[in-house]
């Protein structure tokens, strides 16, 4: 039972920006165990969003690059076809995915491109106070739905990891999150998956990671947890949609 | 005459608050204001601080370096903006959370212990009213009775909260005495 | 060989969620305020500690480890 | 006039709605996400259009689809959303249509930093788009004055059916200052049935409309924008604006200076009057079209020396200003560019020296 | 049997620019013959995109505005959120909706905006000279894919009708095609019932139609219409995909 | 050297595999989509990268992707694809990172027409972006001159690590002409280990690399913006490129025109010397920096009466001129812009018309 | 009441199309060039046809019609 | 010397293809040259033309409107461009397609029905070389060698059709006799 438990080596020591509770600093580990698992920190090339999460390079000790909002696929794909040689990640929040990056990860997963995508879905834009994203939860109060999500008016929250499932190039598709020990277990194994498939190069992954945002959802790290169990999960179902398996199988 | 005056702490403090009452207060005199917040791109802690000009012409430069008063809320505060006060001023030292002094000479520094007295009152979160009391009554910059005025308006919605800091006020006055 | 469990003070930022997962309910905040302005965790009790690392995988801040060791070595460390 | 102490963003948004603007379309963006999030309480309240596009190139053709229906339209953005909008400017331009474009901006190249800046001026003012495209270009110095510009773009944008922009820095957005908002401001819209996709029911006509910038015929593309270009020598003609400060008297340094950096040269201009240097500001409130005039005529004032261009940028007015300026006197730059915005001391730093050269 | 068959009222006189046996020219016929029925042209406002059908405007009697290259969803909501009472629709190409356009269908899709969108997929760019589209079948060639489309290396084509109907917000996603007369009477009524759908204020509406570039697959118009038969419905299958009532059931 | 005959956007596309960039992003569009046609087929050929972007937006962050990891990139698109490049340019410049960007020019504004034009001039050179940034701006006349020019942008972009842009009308992209590829402009590629993130064990190094634009400190950023003003400082100092043509004489009229244009402008003169009239040109072949010198030098000329900018836009580069030019000439436009190129006689009328006045 | 079945040679372009689909066989391309260049369909057995509209359905230019008419509006139509 | 040739006629008839192997040949020659197409929108149908412009000297304006000789392949061609043509040069008219003349008295008009003579040679796609002997025959602008031999090098990757452009050309050139 007894166990040890240290910080990956390619994280750095920094303290992070983050919000006290922010599942951000979570899933920055998750995907430097993967890297120091697969020892793959000096060929790989980490894409920061436009977003909370725009200094994660200050938390990793590896090559980086910072995106335009939205663009991180795009840039992805740049490095990956000059140098296929380089693993290559982005890191990206709902907004910045969902949002203004639609066109750029559907295409970016639909050409197959071989990068990792890890997706923060926290169901609002952090970063800029706590605005409405695609994400978002019916009636969920944010600083531009001051009365709730209103789905007749802004539509149903967009399920990413379904709409990317739906394309018809082999890929990995999952979606996990953060809310508990056992789930940060499994979502540990799967981005190390996501990234395994990368070095082999067999497909574009993508592991959608459902967290929270205790600061601009108004609650106290512990109540977020339950919020986004509660409302989140049952609309976001966790498990792996899609593997290159499955579509070669079908 | 112009006068500005920085209010300084911790986010979550009320810091822009409080400044935006005195801003109001001066308003309601028709007097000039601006109120000129910093902001930055983290939710969450970090020092956050305004300036409030208050004139009787047409402000000119909104940036102030050097304001006439700091209420400064927490240690870090203090350390970064008393040495920018004009000689005069009044500094005002959030006792409870510092525990060190402005060292200026040329100023008129005023030692109350806000957060303490806010507590005292049931609600830490008046602190920075308590702050604001104490540095009008000690400033004179607008009278007290606009102040408080302004303070009823500003809670007229939560009228629950109205009592609670009118007596923050009334204590900070009297701290400042 | 043994197990350390170590909160680094000054990094933690209090948010409770270790206090949450802990199984044998090890963990508390402290009324301490640290450097940074937060009510950091610590051991309340740490002679029930089981050493599972599930607040350390729960901390958001990896201020939490747990480091195996000769009793020797663990002493100087601790200092 | 009653007044009220507001933060320059949600001013903005009041003062489109004062101004008979009920349709808001944007993407969230520091420094002027509060024009959004005041707007999204507001416009329900008046019933009416708010929506949070999903990115500021969606949000431009919003814009664009809702204006070329002839109802009023805007958005707010800052830098990186600005550049995003720039071919949907263009198209707006060449379909002529009426818009406002709010850009608050902050500090680049790339995302740069959130605090104020000016570092859009040839953008805005020269760049905006491909194509002859031009818009007017508005810089408000104060909470108030951006509220009375944002009610007057509507009709400017009205009559040269064109898009019309405010270039406020972040300061703008971001501070709080009083004010009143002018009813008397408020102009009806123009009649735009003879251009606009209304409907034809709606025009109760036969005729119906186009709204397009596809001009095959080179010949015809030319004549379209000659007339465009029309347009923008009338904006030359009757829309330039300014302000001067103490250019009454002999000064030795002419200071040239817009938006919130203006009001610091103010104080800069009485500080050295204060130490007898005399100085003189024009301050330009509409940037295109640039008061070329004015700023010649200042800057020929036989006592003057010198002219000191003083941006929240790396140089950029400063060549609108040589331009005008026309070789008479030495034109020169002064600025910082990254959120910090130069103080009066600065300011008046940068005239000494240039008087000590 | 016998009937009698005239063009459309809305449709205009004006012959089109469109290449001998290009399907477009039907397609116009069937929005205008559904304008026509539902009595609605005096009210609606028609988007035209950039590629062949670029003026378009030029074959209607009412109102048009023209977009940019991938824009039309965008512009189509500017419109109806400011004047829900016109009837507004979008038509547009693959490369226009699927490629450059993709982050505005997508989200004026689960926006549930009340448009109509006919999206002509006809696997190719057409004007600009048939270069590859996101929808261009494996191993086709086309200007840009001299060798074939190569799905190691650009993905399989999108099939934007599956990708819109795997959102959760209500609507109404239909594929038709144009290929024989039984297959264009059909989507004569799809089209009808997506205007339908928008007159009654529903949910939003899309119409994929399969269509043919013969000049640009370099095939006479017979053998376009072959080869779209044999290769493109079987992986572009015909029929709805999900409409409002589908939805409410589930 | 052997010649051949080629299409400008064959030939441009060529040029680039012999400058050592095998890496080509794009998104088609009239008049340019040859380049991206016959690389298709090239880049198999040579084992190198194309790949068509899902759209300009998409594309300018696969240059920059592709750029910052150290390896040479380009892409070509045409005006209403240029500004959606908007934003990744200014990414670029703010990031430090080399790139090639060609812009083979069509009217506008909006979607405008297919056919040549020089509409984006202030665009180009002025407003690519928000924030401070700039490209250097190349502008060919001949199929030779946009080859050499190509095979240079690598080269300079990495001297400066700030994109390149080549500006090109639609005729340079479709007009044939012989070109050969001189080798000896293919120049390698600068060490760029110190900044690019091309993988630690790439360059054998533990120091990791980050390319990033953003300074959240206002102090930072001004930094970071005074060492790229000092770029485009230096720029200004040792990149001015520019051919006179028949300034040796006495002239009446000054010329001041680039690309296709000076072309015809070049025959305008010869003509104008037949009739007897002098007439010079000032042909910038790099538009920024701006040969203003030059300009001015050719403009004072104690003979010279006017000067006349010549374009194929509404008057754009007339704005730099006025600025050159100092007030000591009167500075006029002459240009169509939709597609048609002005032939030798109507730019003789213009010069002529401009005499009589 | 009868009905008239009327190819606008000008409108076509000889695509065709509702040559293919014609399912009496009705129709041909004539070996005349119209004004754009087209070699247009014409009704080769016009006693065959139905008036399906099958052709007119096809056609992407719109260039048949049928109408129903008396025979005497008909013929100055037909002129 | 300059001297410039228009083609013009339908789209698909090969149009920009004979501007190219004159401007080729021209090259051969060590002459400076530039083809100019005309480029538009639609795919199919329409006029396209493009200018061959040789010369001894570096071509200043490749924009001509007024060329020496013009090749007019269909009659909108003929109509559209035949008064531009400059006193004393060639126009070609295909008299197969083209049923009217110049109406000029001041050029060298040669009519020629290219296009029957290609259908005669078995390929009508050939007209356009059949076009292009009989002009280079006629205004002498290369010597026809070197046509002959940039033709046969067009060809080289098809082998099939040296042949039949080869009689194409001669069947040019005999016409222009
Ligand atoms: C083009 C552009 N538009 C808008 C912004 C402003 N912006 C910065 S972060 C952000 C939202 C980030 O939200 P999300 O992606 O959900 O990440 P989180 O902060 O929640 O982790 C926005 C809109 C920008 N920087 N650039
Ligand atoms: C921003 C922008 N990028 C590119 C183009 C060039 N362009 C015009 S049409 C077109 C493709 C059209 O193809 P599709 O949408 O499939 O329609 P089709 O022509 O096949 O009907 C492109 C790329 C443009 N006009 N604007
Ligand atoms: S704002 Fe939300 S997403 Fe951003 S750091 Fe704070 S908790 Fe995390
Ligand atoms: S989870 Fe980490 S940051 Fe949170 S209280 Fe525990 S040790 Fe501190
Ligand atoms: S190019 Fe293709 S899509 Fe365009 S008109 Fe011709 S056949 Fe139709
Ligand atoms: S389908 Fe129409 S265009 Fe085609 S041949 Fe028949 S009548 Fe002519």
């Amino acid at each position: 039972m007894a166990k040890a438990f240290a910080k990956p080596i390619c994280l750095s020591d920094q303290e992070t920006h983050y919000c006290p509770g922010c599942t951000h600093g979570v899933i920055h580990r998750l995907v430097a165990e993967a890297i120091d698992d697969l020892e793959i920190a000096g060929r790989t090339v980490g894409i920061a969003p436009v977003g909370c999460a725009v200094i994660c390079y200050n938390y990793f000790t590896f090559d980086f690059q910072e995106a335009a909002h939205g663009r991180a696929p795009a840039m992805a794909t740049g490095i990956k076809r000059v140098r296929p040689d380089l693993i290559v990640f982005t890191y990206q929040g709902d907004g910045d995915l969902a949002s203004i990056g639609m066109g750029e990860i559907v295409h970016a997963a639909n050409r197959g491109e071989k990068f990792t995508t890890v997706f923060v879905n926290n169901a609002v834009y952090g970063m800029t106070g706590g605005q409405m994203a695609p994400t978002t939860m019916p009636n969920q109060k944010t600083t531009t739905s001051p009365f709730g999500r209103n789905v007749e008016e802004v539509g149903m929250p967009i399920r990413v990891a379904e709409l990317l499932a739906s394309l018809a190039t082999p890929a990995y598709i999952t979606r996990q999150t953060v809310l508990s020990p056992k789930h940060i277990l499994k979502a540990k194994k799967a981005i190390r998956q996501a990234f395994q498939y990368q070095v082999d190069n067999r497909c574009f992954s993508f592991v959608e990671v459902v967290s929270t945002c205790p600061t601009n959802w108004g609650m106290t790290p512990a109540d977020a947890i339950q919020w986004a169990e509660k409302t989140m999960l049952p609309y976001y179902p966790l498990g792996d949609l899609k593997t290159p398996e499955s579509v070669e199988e079908a | 005459m112009q006068s500005e005056v920085m209010f300084a702490g911790f986010g979550g403090q009320g810091i822009l608050l409080s400044g935006k009452i005195l801003a109001e207060a001066a308003m309601e005199k028709e007097l000039e204001v601006a109120w000129v917040p910093s902001y930055g791109p983290e939710m969450r802690g970090g020092t956050a601080y305004c300036t409030v000009v208050i004139s009787d012409n047409p402000i000119a430069s909104p940036i102030i370096r050097n304001p006439m008063h700091l209420v400064a809320m927490n240690r870090p505060s203090l350390e970064k903006f008393a040495g920018t006060v004009k000689p005069g001023g009044v500094i005002l030292v959030n006792s409870s959370l510092i525990p060190i002094a402005s060292g200026r000479e040329d100023v008129d520094e005023l030692s109350v212990p806000v957060t303490d007295i806010a507590a005292g009152l049931g609600n830490v979160r008046t602190a920075n009213i308590v702050a604001l009391g104490a540095f009008v009554a000690r400033s004179g910059i607008i009278d007290f009775e606009t102040l408080k005025e302004t303070v009823r308006n500003e809670f007229k919605q939560k009228k629950k909260f109205i009592e609670m800091n009118m007596a923050a006020l009334e204590e900070g006055r009297k701290a400042a005495a | 060989m043994t197990h350390k469990h170590r909160i680094e003070t000054n990094r933690c930022k209090g948010c409770g969620l270790c206090v949450t997962v802990c199984p044998k309910n090890v963990l508390e905040l402290s009324d301490q305020v640290n450097v940074k302005g937060y009510f950091p965790a610590y051991q309340a009790r740490p002679e029930d500690c089981i050493y599972c690392t599930m607040c350390c995988i729960m901390c958001p801040d990896v201020a939490i480890t747990i480091t195996k060791e000769s009793k020797k070595a663990a002493q100087p460390q601790d200092a | 006039m009653s007044k009220v102490l507001m933060k320059g963003n949600e001013a903005i948004g009041e003062a489109a709605i004062r101004a008979g603007c009920l349709n808001y379309f944007a993407y969230p963006i520091t420094p002027q996400s509060e024009v959004a999030e005041y707007l999204s309480r507001r416009m329900t309240e008046v019933g009416g259009v708010f929506l949070q596009g999903e990115s500021e190139v969606a949000v431009s053709y919003m814009i664009f689809g809702a204006a070329a229906c002839g109802e009023r339209v805007f958005t707010t953005s800052s830098s990186p959303g600005i550049s995003l909008m720039s071919e949907g400017i263009s198209y707006i331009c060449g379909a002529e249509c009426p818009a406002v474009f709010v850009n608050i901006m902050r500090g680049g190249p790339g995302l740069g930093g959130i605090l104020p800046s000016q570092a859009d001026y040839l953008q805005a003012t020269k760049g905006i788009g491909h194509g002859d495209c031009r818009m007017l270009v508005m810089a408000p110095a104060s909470v108030q004055e951006a509220v009375e510009m944002v009610m007057q773009a509507f009709p400017l944008a009205e009559k040269y059916r064109n898009p019309v922009m405010i270039l406020g820095d972040g300061l703008i957005g971001q501070m709080m200052e009083p004010v009143s908002f002018r009813d008397d401001l408020k102009v009806p819209p123009t009649n735009k049935d003879d251009w606009a996709t209304s409907g034809m029911d709606t025009r109760k006509s036969t005729k119906r409309n186009l709204v397009k910038s596809l001009y095959l015929d080179p010949e015809v593309l030319n004549a379209h924008n000659l007339k465009l270009k029309a347009k923008y020598d009338r904006m030359r003609q009757e829309e330039v604006r300014y302000e001067t400060y103490n250019t009454g008297g002999d000064y030795r340094v002419l200071i040239v200076s817009y938006g919130t950096m203006s009001r610091v040269c103010r104080s800069a201009v009485d500080a050295l009057k204060a130490r007898n240097v005399e100085t003189a500001m024009v301050r330009p409130q509409v940037l295109f079209p640039f008061p070329e005039q004015a700023v010649f005529d200042a800057a020929a004032k036989s006592s003057c020396t010198h002219v000191l261009s003083v941006e929240m940028s790396m140089g950029q007015m400063v060549e609108d200003i040589q331009r005008s300026v026309q070789g008479r006197r030495p034109v020169h730059w002064y600025g910082k560019c990254g959120g910090e915005v130069p103080t009066p001391e600065e300011v008046m730093e940068a005239v000494e020296a240039l008087l000590q050269s």
